[in-house]
């Protein structure tokens, strides 16, 4: 499948996502941070996409677009509603942070392109996973899939309960 | 059932931990729910004990099972030490007479504890959590059969004994809580490279690898010839005894090693002076019977006179010192000393009456010693001082008080009728019988004479005669005319109250049943005494 | 040239490097909390990726269940990490990270 | 199980009944329950005496025995000596029949005079149930058949003692009395202790039959030495049990206890339980051990008569009476007169128990006034009294036609003869130590009759000082009233305290023992009580032959090797079971007896022959002893010829050592107490200096090591020191910088760090 139109394809994706994380990073509004953080998880999505785990993109969609990113604007409006500051943000130790960056990226991409070890085994993953995950989920990780649903509910309530307001002692928290 | 019973506190201690610390009440009964099952299961494993399985070491065809109870064993730790070997720690349980009367004493004595815990205030849920952790340290202690395991219960205990005497002790806690713990760090120090040594010398039979198994130790047709704790490193195995020895000894206390005792006693608070006298210095003995002698038999033999020697001095050493004391809690501690004399001697004497004497003495004196500090304790309560000419004619006017008293003292000095006497009584025939220590035996009866002299003098001037013009308390005419006394700021019941009699009145009754019959104890420890004998003897004797 | 075509796991791994790094720069230099969020989430998305490409080329089923966990814990954490975002505000009256430094000595 | 055993079982369990019940429910129950102790000690008195019936008049056999015994503690199969089991039993014959009666008799008595003596005290039923323990263990020792069951009884009886001793404890004299007596007889069991442990440590059993077989058999793998130590060993629980000397020093301080106590325990029965356990290991006493016992009691009696003499407590007279007394027995022991000391045990627990409860009763009357110097004139206010008393004195004195003078004349009779077997010498002082203290023991009793009984009353002439003794709470006030008109309050006591009296004086007649009143021989009691045939006749053939005649020795050692064999197959069936025991013990009792006659223990037989030929002898003198002590009583205090009191000025030495009972218990506590408060002090001192001063020490050492370190940095390289401290202060500086509290900076940092891993990795990875 290494057809031009799937390489080409590839590439939009991969520029959208790095690009919209950029801005996401380097944008001085949150709103346009957000914003632009929704076209980083869709260029994700679509990398899952070609990962053949269509599932986890289809999750991805769902829960990060339709969930986390939701979580955030809502957390920005609600704190904007909330608070008059101007939702502009500025940095702080900015030097190390882009010298760190620069590193790290030139540091991980030299590892990669110099030691290219990597042997992809002869049974690659294809398809469509939808299946084999409900297997998967149901019989080696079950009890991993049972422990991240409580968790996920004691992170619901948890949050819930952080984010109550009209308590006056929620200074001490 | 035995990881249950090792394990109950520990799980009491998390269910505290989830109790909010403002709910006092319900800590309490937690843990005391959690004593009374950890009571509940040392019945049942007394009761399903088979006395005829000899224990000390492995049954036929090499696996414990056959002299060996309850036992459980897993794989626990397995490393591979790359070039030095492979180091496989085994979570091994199992009980044979030896340890399982230790059980039923160490249940007793936490449940004890737990009731009379009942009046600490500061800081309750902490209290607690420690408590339970040392009760399942102390469980742990006896029940371990793996040398590694037994060091890591060892080292446990230490470090809620630290902070329970550290933080709930007297005014100077804290002198004597570092005291405690360099001491007793200071003797498992080497016995961790003794441990070590071992390790790296015994070969397990079944196996074939190294192991840190007592019962295979316990064998010395498992050593390896040449290797650094073998048959063949006579001076080693002489040095590893002795420093093993020291490291128990530390605990038991042995003079000259014992002056961490009073000092914790004195500072600790009631219940825990009871776990320390009623548990705790029976490990260091039980350590010597369970792994110091039968590891090292040879050794032993050569070395039972001056066991016994230091046994004689703990005798009339303690009883002396225990003789000029001001403090009753500190006399009581000696006193202690004394007691654990007795069984010192006892293993000195290495033979069946003698070892079987020292095992029930620590029995006894786990109950007996256990009901004299609750009864310190209790006129602590009242008076706020245990100076003994603070007092004087309490008999008068705390009648059951003083016969409850009555009795402990009289079994701490060894009446017939009461248990103390028994044990005593097995000791001196075993050390008299073995012509090894029958002078120091001899000489060591005097401790009777002397430990009935402190007891008595210290009962005369608390409880008989008048009241001392200066004493803790005032006399004062009741409404019915008789005369009654009060304590400054003692708000409850003048004599034992219904908490007290609840603790006391269970040792009282143990300790006359098995002053009568003691076969219900000495029946479970016979065989594995006999067998401990068999192994201790060398050929040549034997 | 000849190394972009066919899309390889370099690709994805090259990706991820990217994604991590600006979560990273995110995570450093932003001073409002919820950008600071953004980042983490980058950061878990790039590792999402790298699972996903490795259990791929290596043909296991354990990247992608451990990328399905990863999604759900990082919805998890974003919602109690809001509310720790807004209990902040309730308390330094500020999203501004750099100005909560009670830690300091 | 032999029916007996059933009984004598039920017999000992009852006084425990009794100490439970009391003890528990004294509160609850009517008249504080005085009566349930006499009517279960009455019951127990009923059954003993069923016993004494059959075993003594209707079966009238000297080797009357039976045994009965149960495994106690199990120690399994123990290496080196097989399978050891522990036994408790029970053994009757003639004398345990006789000391059940007499034990339960005078314990019944002793309740039922507490009934009145004791009426209105405050712990009145806890008297009752102390009573009820004392009689419990003192049956136990009693009936024991092996020395552990023994010792455990013994220390029981210790205990009850102690309880009852301090039973007025609020008197800190009683606190001290039970505290010494405690001590003193602890002392004792450990010697005791020690010679049972040596007899262990031999036959690993404690039993008397098999220890005694076992002796016999000559596995007594110590050497001869050993077996005369374990002897006197157990001795000395006799030592201190029975007041011997040098134990005796509790014995009078004891009076403390009330009167009735004294006359149960430290007259009649717990004194007695010394004298009774030397004669249940009479047979293992070796000829050197008999001697020590021997001089032990005449030295002891003599003493104590002594002593007595000058005694003004009515009571302290007759403890130390009681001491003297007791110090016959074990002479009589010693010289072998083994039924004459048993007898005399008897009668003299009779009339000693009359003595002291009539001496209660005095006291009673006269408000707890025990001085005799106050006395006198009771005669005509207490007749009942006075005759019981007078009575049971003449028996003490050892006067014709009372059983103590069969008695006592045997044990002197024996002593005579024991000197003449002895080859004379200094053998000789024991008997006439023994007739010396006999009319030291007419005199004082003399002297006390005359004191309490005749003349007139000399209540008026105490001194107020001496008011506030170390009587009772209220005797002063008491003792106020006396001043002006005692007289008319001496009365006599109620039917209750009377009633004993007269039993006991009664009891202490010759004919109730014998007929013939100057022959105890041949009463039923000495029929009865035979010496038994010692066990340890072969050692002294082996070691000492000088000891008995050359010429028949071979016989003796041939006749003893077939006793031997008898013994052995006698002792076979006899190891194997607790049901076969009975028969066993028969058979082997016959063994010994056999062994008896075949060993032809002749220093025995010479002694039995001595003490026949010298009866007569010792019959004349006691009398003239006797009577010459009484007239000289007499002549003293009667016809006032000498004046005592001048006499006592002539020889003030003598008197006041006499007067301060030898100055014991000043020796005593100048040497052992003080020695042993000292030493206690010493080892304390060191405890706390020494040893813990080390402990401490070393922490010091390295603490005060690490200041010198310090103080030389400081002094010595001072800029070193400044460089120091500064380069602290900007690392302090430049460190606090960088812990800014910001999460960012954090961060910031550990991804430096992991990008410098980063590039020290490839850097190592390119080279």
């Amino acid at each position: 499948m290494n057809s031009p139109t799937y390489t080409v394809i590839f590439y939009l994706f991969a520029a959208l996502t790095v690009f919209s994380a950029a801005f996401v990073v380097f944008s001085r509004n949150v709103i346009y941070s957000a914003f632009s953080l929704l076209f980083t998880f869709f260029g994700v999505a679509a990398l899952y996409v070609f990962l053949s785990a269509d599932f986890l993109a289809v999750t991805q969609v769902v829960v990060y677009v339709g969930g986390i990113l939701v979580l955030l604007l809502f957390g920005v409006m609600f704190t904007k509603g909330i608070m008059n500051t101007e939702l502009k943000s500025d940095v702080l130790h900015i030097i190390p942070g882009t010298l760190i960056l620069a590193g790290t990226i030139a540091a991980l991409l030299y590892t990669f392109y110099t030691t290219h070890t990597w042997k992809p085994s002869e049974t690659q993953l294809h398809g469509s996973l939808v299946e084999r995950i409900g297997f998967e989920t149901m019989s080696h990780y079950v009890l991993p899939f049972e422990m991240v649903s409580i968790l996920l509910l004691a992170a619901l309530i948890g949050a819930a309960f952080l984010a109550r307001f009209d308590k006056p002692d929620n200074n001490n928290l | 059932m035995l990881s249950l019973i090792v394990f109950l506190p520990i799980i009491a201690g998390l269910i505290i931990l989830a109790v909010p610390s403002s709910q006092k009440q319900i800590i309490r009964i937690v843990s005391l729910l959690a004593a009374l099952a950890q009571g509940v299961v040392a019945v049942l494993i007394w009761r399903a004990y088979d006395p005829s399985l000899p224990g000390i070491t492995a049954g036929p065809g090499g696996s414990p099972l056959g002299s060996f109870q309850f036992v459980e064993k897993l794989p626990w730790i397995g490393l591979k030490l790359g070039g030095l070997a492979s180091l496989n720690i085994e979570y091994f349980l199992g009980v044979d007479g030896i340890s399982v009367t230790m059980i039923i004493l160490t249940a007793l004595v936490s449940a004890i504890g737990v009731l009379s815990s009942w009046t600490i205030q500061k800081q309750v849920k902490g209290y607690f959590i420690l408590y339970n952790l040392l009760a399942s340290a102390m469980m742990g202690c006896f029940v371990a059969l793996d040398f590694f395991l037994f060091y890591v219960f060892w080292e446990l205990m230490l470090l809620p004994m630290y902070f329970l005497i550290g933080i709930w002790g007297g005014p100077n806690r804290e002198y004597a809580a570092i005291k405690f713990f360099l001491y007793t760090l200071f003797g498992s120090v080497f016995m961790l490279l003794v441990m070590i040594g071992l390790y790296f010398s015994v070969i397990d039979p079944v196996t074939g690898n190294h192991t840190f198994s007592l019962v295979a130790m316990a064998n010395q047709a498992n050593y390896i010839q040449d290797a650094i704790l073998g048959p063949q490193n006579a001076m080693w195995r002489y040095i590893a005894f002795a420093v093993l020895f020291v490291g128990f000894a530390i605990k038991v206390p042995m003079f000259p090693f014992h002056t961490w005792l009073p000092d914790a006693h004195v500072e600790a608070p009631t219940p825990i002076s009871v776990i320390l006298a009623g548990v705790l210095l029976k490990l260091g003995t039980y350590g010597m019977m369970r792994i110091n002698f039968p590891l090292f038999p040879e050794v032993f033999h050569a070395s039972m006179y001056i066991i016994g020697i230091f046994g004689a001095i703990n005798i009339i050493y303690g009883a002396f010192c225990a003789l000029a004391q001001q403090d009753l809690k500190k006399m009581v501690a000696y006193s202690s000393i004394s007691h654990m004399g007795y069984v010192l001697l006892g293993l000195a004497a290495g033979n069946s009456e003698g070892m079987v004497g020292a095992l029930y003495q620590m029995f006894n004196h786990g109950t007996i010693t256990a009901m004299l500090f609750l009864l310190v304790g209790v006129i602590y309560d009242r008076a706020h001082t245990r100076q003994i000419d603070k007092f004087g004619g309490l008999a008068s006017y705390m009648p059951v008080y003083t016969a409850v008293v009555t009795i402990a003292w009289f079994a701490s000095l060894g009446l017939p009728g009461l248990s103390g006497f028994i044990s005593e009584a097995f000791v001196f025939v075993g050390a008299f019988s073995s012509i090894t220590t029958r002078y120091i035996a001899m000489v060591s009866v005097l401790g009777i004479v002397f430990g009935a002299a402190y007891l008595l003098w210290s009962l005369q001037r608390v409880f008989l005669g008048k009241r001392k013009a200066d004493a803790a308390y005032d006399l004062e005419i009741g409404a019915d005319g008789h005369e009654h006394i009060h304590f400054h700021d003692w708000k409850g019941k003048i004599d034992l109250d219904a908490r007290e009699l609840t603790m006391l009145v269970p040792l009282v009754v143990i300790t006359i049943f098995l002053g009568i019959y003691p076969m219900p104890i000495l029946g479970m420890i016979t065989s594995s005494v006999n067998k401990l004998v068999e192994v201790l003897t060398p050929l040549a004797i034997r | 040239m000849e190394h972009l075509i066919p899309i390889g796991l370099n690709h994805y791994l090259t990706i991820s490097v990217f994604l991590l790094g600006f979560g990273l720069f995110a995570v450093m230099t932003r001073k409002n909390a919820i950008v600071v969020l953004m980042g983490v989430e980058l950061i878990l998305n790039a590792a999402n990726i790298n699972f996903l490409a490795f259990s791929k080329y290596n043909g296991g089923m354990g990247g992608v269940m451990f990328s399905l966990f990863v999604i759900v814990i990082a919805a998890a954490e974003a919602a109690i990490a809001l509310a720790i975002v807004i209990n902040i505000f309730k308390i330094f009256k500020s999203v501004d990270v750099s100005s909560i430094d009670t830690m300091k000595e | 199980m032999h029916s007996l055993i059933q009984l004598s079982i039920v017999v000992l369990l009852l006084p425990l009944l009794s100490f439970v019940i009391l003890i528990f429910f004294n509160r609850r129950l009517p008249r504080s329950g005085d009566f349930v102790g006499v009517g279960i000690l009455g019951t127990a008195f009923a059954i003993s005496a069923y016993i004494f019936w059959t075993v003594i008049v209707q079966t009238y056999d000297p080797a009357f025995k039976v045994a009965w015994d149960f495994t106690w503690i199990d120690l399994g199969k123990v290496p080196g000596i097989g399978p050891l089991q522990i036994k408790m039993g029970i053994v009757i014959d003639n004398l345990t029949a006789i000391m059940l009666a007499m034990v339960t008799l005078i314990s019944l008595l002793v309740h039922l005079y507490s009934t009145g003596y004791m009426a209105g005290d405050k712990n009145y039923g806890r008297y009752f149930a102390f009573l009820g323990i004392f009689t419990f263990s003192m049956l136990g020792i009693v009936l024991s058949d092996n020395l552990f069951s023994i010792y455990i009884f013994w220390e029981l009886v210790g205990l009850s003692s102690y309880l009852l001793i301090g039973f007025f404890f609020e008197k800190d004299s009683a606190a001290d009395a039970q505290k010494k007596a405690f001590l003193a007889n602890r002392v004792g069991d450990i010697g005791m202790w020690l010679g049972i442990l040596i007899l262990y440590s031999q036959f690993h059993t404690f039993s008397f039959t098999e220890i005694y077989l076992n002796l016999a058999a000559g596995k007594f793998a110590m050497s001869n030495a050993w077996l005369t130590a374990a002897g006197l060993l157990l001795f000395m629980g006799c030592v201190g049990k029975s007041a011997q000397f040098p134990l005796h020093i509790w014995l009078p301080d004891a009076m403390e206890g009330p009167t009735p106590v004294s006359a149960l325990i430290h007259a009649a029965t717990m004194v007695a339980a010394g004298v009774y356990f030397v004669a249940r290991i009479f047979v293992l006493l070796t000829p050197d051990a008999l001697h020590v016992i021997a001089f032990i009691g005449a030295f002891t009696a003599f003493m104590a008569a002594t002593i007595a003499i000058t005694q003004n407590d009515i009571k302290r007279v007759l403890a130390y009476s009681t001491v003297s007394q007791l110090g016959y027995m074990v002479l009589g022991l010693g010289v072998g007169a083994y039924s004459a000391a048993l007898f005399h045990l008897v009668t003299h627990a009779f009339f000693k128990a009359c003595l002291f409860l009539g001496s209660g009763a005095i006291i009673h009357a006269m408000h707890h006034e025990q001085d005799m110097r106050w006395m006198g004139g009771l005669r005509k206010h207490m007749p009942w009294t006075f005759a019981t008393f007078t009575l049971a004195t003449l028996a003490l004195a050892g006067l014709p036609l009372t059983s103590g003078f069969m008695s006592k004349d045997a044990i002197l009779a024996g002593a005579i003869g024991f000197a003449k077997v002895e080859g004379g010498g200094v053998y000789y002082l024991i008997p006439v130590l023994g007739f010396f203290s006999a009319m030291l023991t007419a005199f004082y009793m003399g002297r006390q009759i005359w004191l309490v009984f005749f003349g007139e009353s000399r209540t008026h002439l105490k001194p107020a000082d001496d008011l506030h003794g170390a009587h009772h709470a209220h005797a002063a006030h008491d003792a106020h009233n006396d001043l002006h008109h005692s007289a008319h309050e001496v009365h006599e006591v109620s039917w209750n305290m009377r009633a004993p009296l007269v039993i006991l004086a009664a009891l202490s007649v010759f004919f109730v023992y014998s007929p013939n009143p100057l022959d105890g021989a041949q009463g039923w009691f000495m029929k009865m009580i035979q010496t038994p045939a010692t066990v340890v006749g072969s050692y002294q053939t082996a070691t000492e032959p000088q000891k008995s005649a050359v010429g028949s020795q071979q016989s003796a050692t041939e006749g003893q090797h077939s006793a031997l064999s008898t013994q052995h197959s006698a002792l076979e069936p006899q190891k194997s079971a607790v049901s076969s025991q009975q028969s066993a013990t028969e058979g082997q009792h016959s063994a010994l007896n056999t062994q008896h006659s075949a060993l032809t223990n002749e220093r025995q037989a010479e002694l039995a022959h001595g003490s026949h030929a010298a009866h007569f002898p010792a019959i004349y003198i006691s009398s003239i002893m006797v009577i010459l002590g009484i007239s000289l009583a007499g002549v003293v205090f009667v016809f006032k010829i000498i004046d005592p009191d001048k006499t006592a000025e002539a020889i003030r030495p003598l008197y006041l050592f006499s007067l301060n009972k030898w100055y014991w218990d000043e020796i005593y506590d100048a040497t052992f107490i003080k020695g042993s408060m000292l030493l206690s002090k010493m080892l304390a001192w060191f405890d706390t200096n020494i040893i813990d001063g080390f402990v401490n020490g070393v922490a010091l050492i390295v603490k005060n090591l690490a200041f010198a370190n310090n103080s030389f940095d400081k002094y010595v390289v001072d800029g070193l020191v400044n460089f120091t401290a500064f380069s602290v202060n900007t690392t302090g500086a430049v460190l606090r910088k960088l812990q800014t509290g910001k999460v960012q900076t954090y961060v910031v940092m550990l991804l430096a760090v992991v990008f410098g891993y980063f590039v020290f990795y490839f850097t190592r990875l390119i080279y």
